[in-house]
């Protein structure tokens, strides 16, 4: 049992929450995630919920999370001192890479695996190399936690699909039109995490601009360790034996988003 | 000192609690999480002759005190679990039990064959029930005549004790169970998941991509511990008890009812150490209950 | 205005939302709470040809999500019913469909033929599938054959709509339906409760006195969709959806997978106001989803 | 939705809980219950709880309750503010006799009835006639709520099963010690609430003393209205005619402890 710091809302529906948990502190990085029980001794709802960690520090780790339906409820009526069940930290996480130019693109709740990794690579990339940020949303309000960005003078470009703030459309527009102002074939390495309709539109921009692409992909999760395979993604499949007693489409095979991922080549993903 | 230890089908188990199939992987990944060595047995994912690669996804989805699965019983297949995960688990101090299933009687012999060769394995445990593949062995676990018939072929063709995995999606557990002890297996575990289904009502889609899954978890362990009931009331080999056990209290109504052994699936994603608190659990009821050998409680139920 | 009317076996209902038989009572015990006039039917506690005083208690446990129950069918028998019971059902403007089950094939026919020349009921749902009476008609809902010709027979016994209600406890819902069709049924239902047991560890005991008793409630939701699909896909006569209904929500995914109309038990419990709720629970997804008729719903799952 | 005034511990594990629910005091009498909702839009645990009333207010009720499992953990847990799903009044509750010598006999939580019944009697009682109470309990602890007793002048005969207090053995010993000092062959009035082996104890010495009984029973209930027919009580049969498709015991038939009860006289139960 880890015990809650502070639960905060930020904006109407995300919350942040610190919870203290120096042993799972220790172990992760940035885009990985942990799971946290909802159940308090009962048996509905039943599943942990996946959460990403937004900052990791010395004496635990900060969420950032959405209230969208009856876990996130429960997580969110939790207070200063209570236990909360968190394990982890699971997955693959984002490579870490100063030597490059990183575009950040993010959609709502998507944002929170990005903190820590700007917190560990801004100060540390090497010269002429720096970080960009584009966050997309429905609306302003769905931009939540813009002020915690301050802290590593991040300003980042906004899109949203009602105008009411920054560009007025999708946040993949926004990123195609950046790119068009960039020149070089060294282009920058996109980071992204957000709807999956969102990360499809970036991973085929990727390819056309032959620009490399990563992308954390959500997913619901039984388990988190890589055993109840229902966490799959679709993939493009290297060699041939898993064929024949598979049902599903030729040239597939399936990675789990819990282990394998949850950040993935988008080459690699069938979309 | 409590005694916690099974016997079943020659094999001593230091404890009734073993890990069910398709919910524990290959064991290796809750190592980090507990002891694998403290469990009574781990039984790895459902293996087939050939990998499969399952489903298409969505695979799973919550529901009232349960889930709903449709992995499509995705696995490495038998020759790469013998050889990349079966080497390490042997490390382990623990009885692994092979789960397996096929698509043919041939397939279940092969695949039987091929496992009981290898060694570390201490047990087979034979799906005939999974609800996941449809033209395969679903019909299998359902008629008698041909439950008898299938395990009489893999008997056959094994040495190891064979364990036969029956399906609740039936009116009458005890037939199945009759048969699968006619045709030669040495114990029954019992049950698989019910088979359920789900729909997104603004969608109009069903959560699961084929449709149907099996449903796991607390909501179906009163049917469960009455199919293990009946199931061990009708044979004279012992029957395990799967379904729904999420805590020691779990676990004991189903050696009451009879059930030699359990296996824990679902609550391990509840809990990575669900397995490893169920035993403490069951040594601390025995201490405070006097009860000297947990095997004492098998079958205990006053009925 | 939304259109909530359907329209099953030639009755016209004011809407799918009825009211499952033994969780409702005789419908009078609920007027303080909610208005029986919304309700498309009430559908009363089984009927049988004498007063039956059922099981004794216990009757109830709680489980995960649901509960078990093992009343033994008690009701005051037909004759009281017609006599105290329907006169007072009579005022309001809903329609009553008497639940009803016999323990002979003489005495289903012998009780729905008084049943149907009282003023009053709308029609008839035969329980083929209690599991709580032990010699009684446990069988007749498991046997394909026997359903035909038991629904046979007392279809020839009465004039009034014929709903035959199905057991879960099968591992072919289809069968079953096929032959209620072929006996002649006008509509079905599924599903009645899942059979199952629950233990009390300290003192060993069932925590039913009947040891066995039906799992009803949330819990059984997964499998009743998935019953009910197979069932309205396998006939061409109305299903109508019961298993597990709490919310709106869940009507609508039994509708959506086929039924006509559905049936709220253990949530009457939970609240008794709870039909009326998904009475407007309807009406309101209806109006959001812009659909004009509720019935455009039916069978609308997209798989 | 009614509303939580106060939630407190009054001894380690029993609780006072004042519920603002004016419509449902204004129907409600002694010896009557609530049916409490622990669900907050979970499914587990699923059923209500049924609970005595122990005060009625113009405001509301209050109750009295022992935390024993996780209904009562759920309760236990709400605070003042909080909204709580609670309906009824349920049952038939007690007969309301100035003209007798009554006596409350209660164990435990079996007490929490009888507290609006002597709000509702002590100063109405006929001349002569008085109310009496004896409270049993496995040890001291085990006695919530004594102090509230005193606002009515009612001093309690006690005794505990371990001797921790008052007559050290069971209360029905101490309710037979206490008769056979009083004389005359119109004895008091028997009231009971408490654990099933108490009221049995009782029926019995009210059979073999001539003394009229009436007990609270307690059952599991589903639902309160009478219509699951769960929470049944055996009582001597009266008629005949049930009995042919039953499958019980002759001469037994059945009654709701919900709505036929909880209050029966002690007669016509099948012990
Ligand atoms: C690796 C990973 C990291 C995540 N990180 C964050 C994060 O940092 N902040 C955050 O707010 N959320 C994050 N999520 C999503 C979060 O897990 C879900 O929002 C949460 O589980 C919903 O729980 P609920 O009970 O409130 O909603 P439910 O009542 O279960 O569902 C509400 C709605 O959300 C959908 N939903 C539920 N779970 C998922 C899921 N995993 N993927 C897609 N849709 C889902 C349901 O279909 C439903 O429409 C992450 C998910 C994954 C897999
Ligand atoms: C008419 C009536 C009035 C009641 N009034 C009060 C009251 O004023 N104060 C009070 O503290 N309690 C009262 N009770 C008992 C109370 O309802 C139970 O203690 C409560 O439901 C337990 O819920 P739980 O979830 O905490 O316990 P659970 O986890 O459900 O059960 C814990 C233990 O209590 C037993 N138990 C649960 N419910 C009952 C029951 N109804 N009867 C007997 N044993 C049961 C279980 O078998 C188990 O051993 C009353 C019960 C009835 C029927
Ligand atoms: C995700 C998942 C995958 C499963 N895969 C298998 C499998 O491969 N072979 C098998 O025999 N049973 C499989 N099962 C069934 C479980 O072993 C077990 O019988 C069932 O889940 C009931 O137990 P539980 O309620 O404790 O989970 C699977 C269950 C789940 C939840
Ligand atoms: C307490 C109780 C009593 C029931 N009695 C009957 C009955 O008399 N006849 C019948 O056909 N079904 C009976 N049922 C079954 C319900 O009508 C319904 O089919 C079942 O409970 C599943 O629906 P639910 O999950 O919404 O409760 C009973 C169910 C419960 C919980
Ligand atoms: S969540 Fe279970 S395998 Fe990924
Ligand atoms: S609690 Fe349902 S009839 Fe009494």
């Amino acid at each position: 049992m880890n015990t809650i710091i502070f639960n905060k809302e930020l904006s109407p529906g995300y919350f942040h929450m610190g919870i203290s948990a120096p042993e799972l502190a220790g172990k992760a990085k940035p885009g990985q995630f942990v799971m946290i029980s909802v159940r308090d001794g009962r048996y509905d709802p039943i599943l942990r919920r996946p959460m990403g960690i937004m900052f990791i520090e010395k004496w635990g780790i900060e969420i950032l999370y959405q209230l969208v339906g009856r876990g996130t409820y429960i997580i969110s009526r939790m207070g200063p001192g209570d236990p909360i069940d968190v394990i982890g930290p699971f997955g693959n996480g984002f490579q870490l890479r100063h030597d490059r130019d990183i575009w950040i693109i993010a959609g709502g709740c998507g944002l929170a695996p990005f903190f820590e990794l700007v917190k560990q690579l801004s100060h540390k990339m090497e010269k002429g190399k720096k970080i960009t940020m584009f966050l997309g949303a429905r609306t302003y309000p769905d931009l939540p936690a813009l002020g915690l960005l301050e802290r590593f003078g991040i300003k980042p470009g906004i899109a949203t699909e009602d105008g009411s703030a920054g560009f007025h459309g999708l946040v993949t527009e926004l990123v195609e039109n950046s790119l068009s102002e960039s020149h070089g074939k060294d282009g920058p390495l996109l980071l992204a995490s957000g709807p999956f309709g969102m990360l499809r539109a970036l991973a085929d921009l990727a390819v056309r601009r032959g620009l490399e692409c990563f992308v954390s992909i959500d997913r619901r999760m039984a388990c988190g360790f890589g055993v109840c395979l229902g966490c799959v993604v679709p993939v493009k499949q290297v060699s041939e034996d898993a064929q024949e007693s598979g049902e599903s489409g030729a040239g597939i095979s399936y990675k789990c988003a819990c282990t394998d991922g949850p950040v993935f080549n988008a080459r690699e993903i069938v979309w | 000192m409590v005694d916690l230890s099974v016997e079943i089908a020659g094999l001593r188990f230091r404890n009734p609690v073993w890990t069910a199939s398709g919910t524990f992987g290959y064991g290796l990944e809750f190592s980090p999480y507990l002891d694998l060595n403290q469990l009574g047995a781990i039984v790895v994912k459902g293996l087939s002759l050939k990998p499969s690669k399952g489903n298409p996804p969505p695979r799973t989805v919550e529901t009232p005190a349960g889930m709903l699965n449709s992995i499509g019983l995705q696995n490495v297949g038998v020759d790469a679990f013998l050889k990349e995960k079966l080497p390490q688990l042997r490390k382990f101090d623990t009885h692994v039990i092979a789960n397996f299933y096929g698509n043919s009687f041939e397939e279940y012999e092969e695949t039987a064959g091929k496992l009981s060769q290898a060694e570390g394995i201490s047990a087979l445990e034979m799906n005939i029930s999974c609800p996941n593949v449809k033209e395969g062995n679903l019909p299998f676990g359902r008629d008698p005549k041909v439950i008898e018939e299938l395990v009489g072929r893999v008997r056959k063709a094994v040495k190891l004790p064979l364990i036969v995995k029956l399906s609740p999606n039936t009116s009458d557990i005890k037939s199945a169970a009759r048969s699968a002890e006619q045709g030669g297996a040495d114990a029954l575990s019992a049950i698989n998941t019910l088979i359920g289904m789900s729909v997104d009502v603004r969608t109009k889609k069903p959560r699961l991509a084929k449709i149907t899954g099996g449903l796991s978890g607390p909501a179906i362990r009163p049917v469960a511990v009455r199919m293990v009931w009946e199931a061990a009331s009708a044979v004279k080999i012992p029957v395990i008890g799967i379904g729904g056990i999420v805590s020691a209290e779990d676990a004991l109504e189903f050696m009451i009812v009879g059930a030699k052994a359990v296996q824990i699936g679902t609550a391990n994603f509840l809990d990575p150490a669900a397995s490893v608190k169920i035993i403490e659990g069951l040594r601390d009821f025995c201490e405070k209950e006097q009860v000297e050998r947990v095997r004492d409680l098998i079958g205990a139920v006053r009925v």
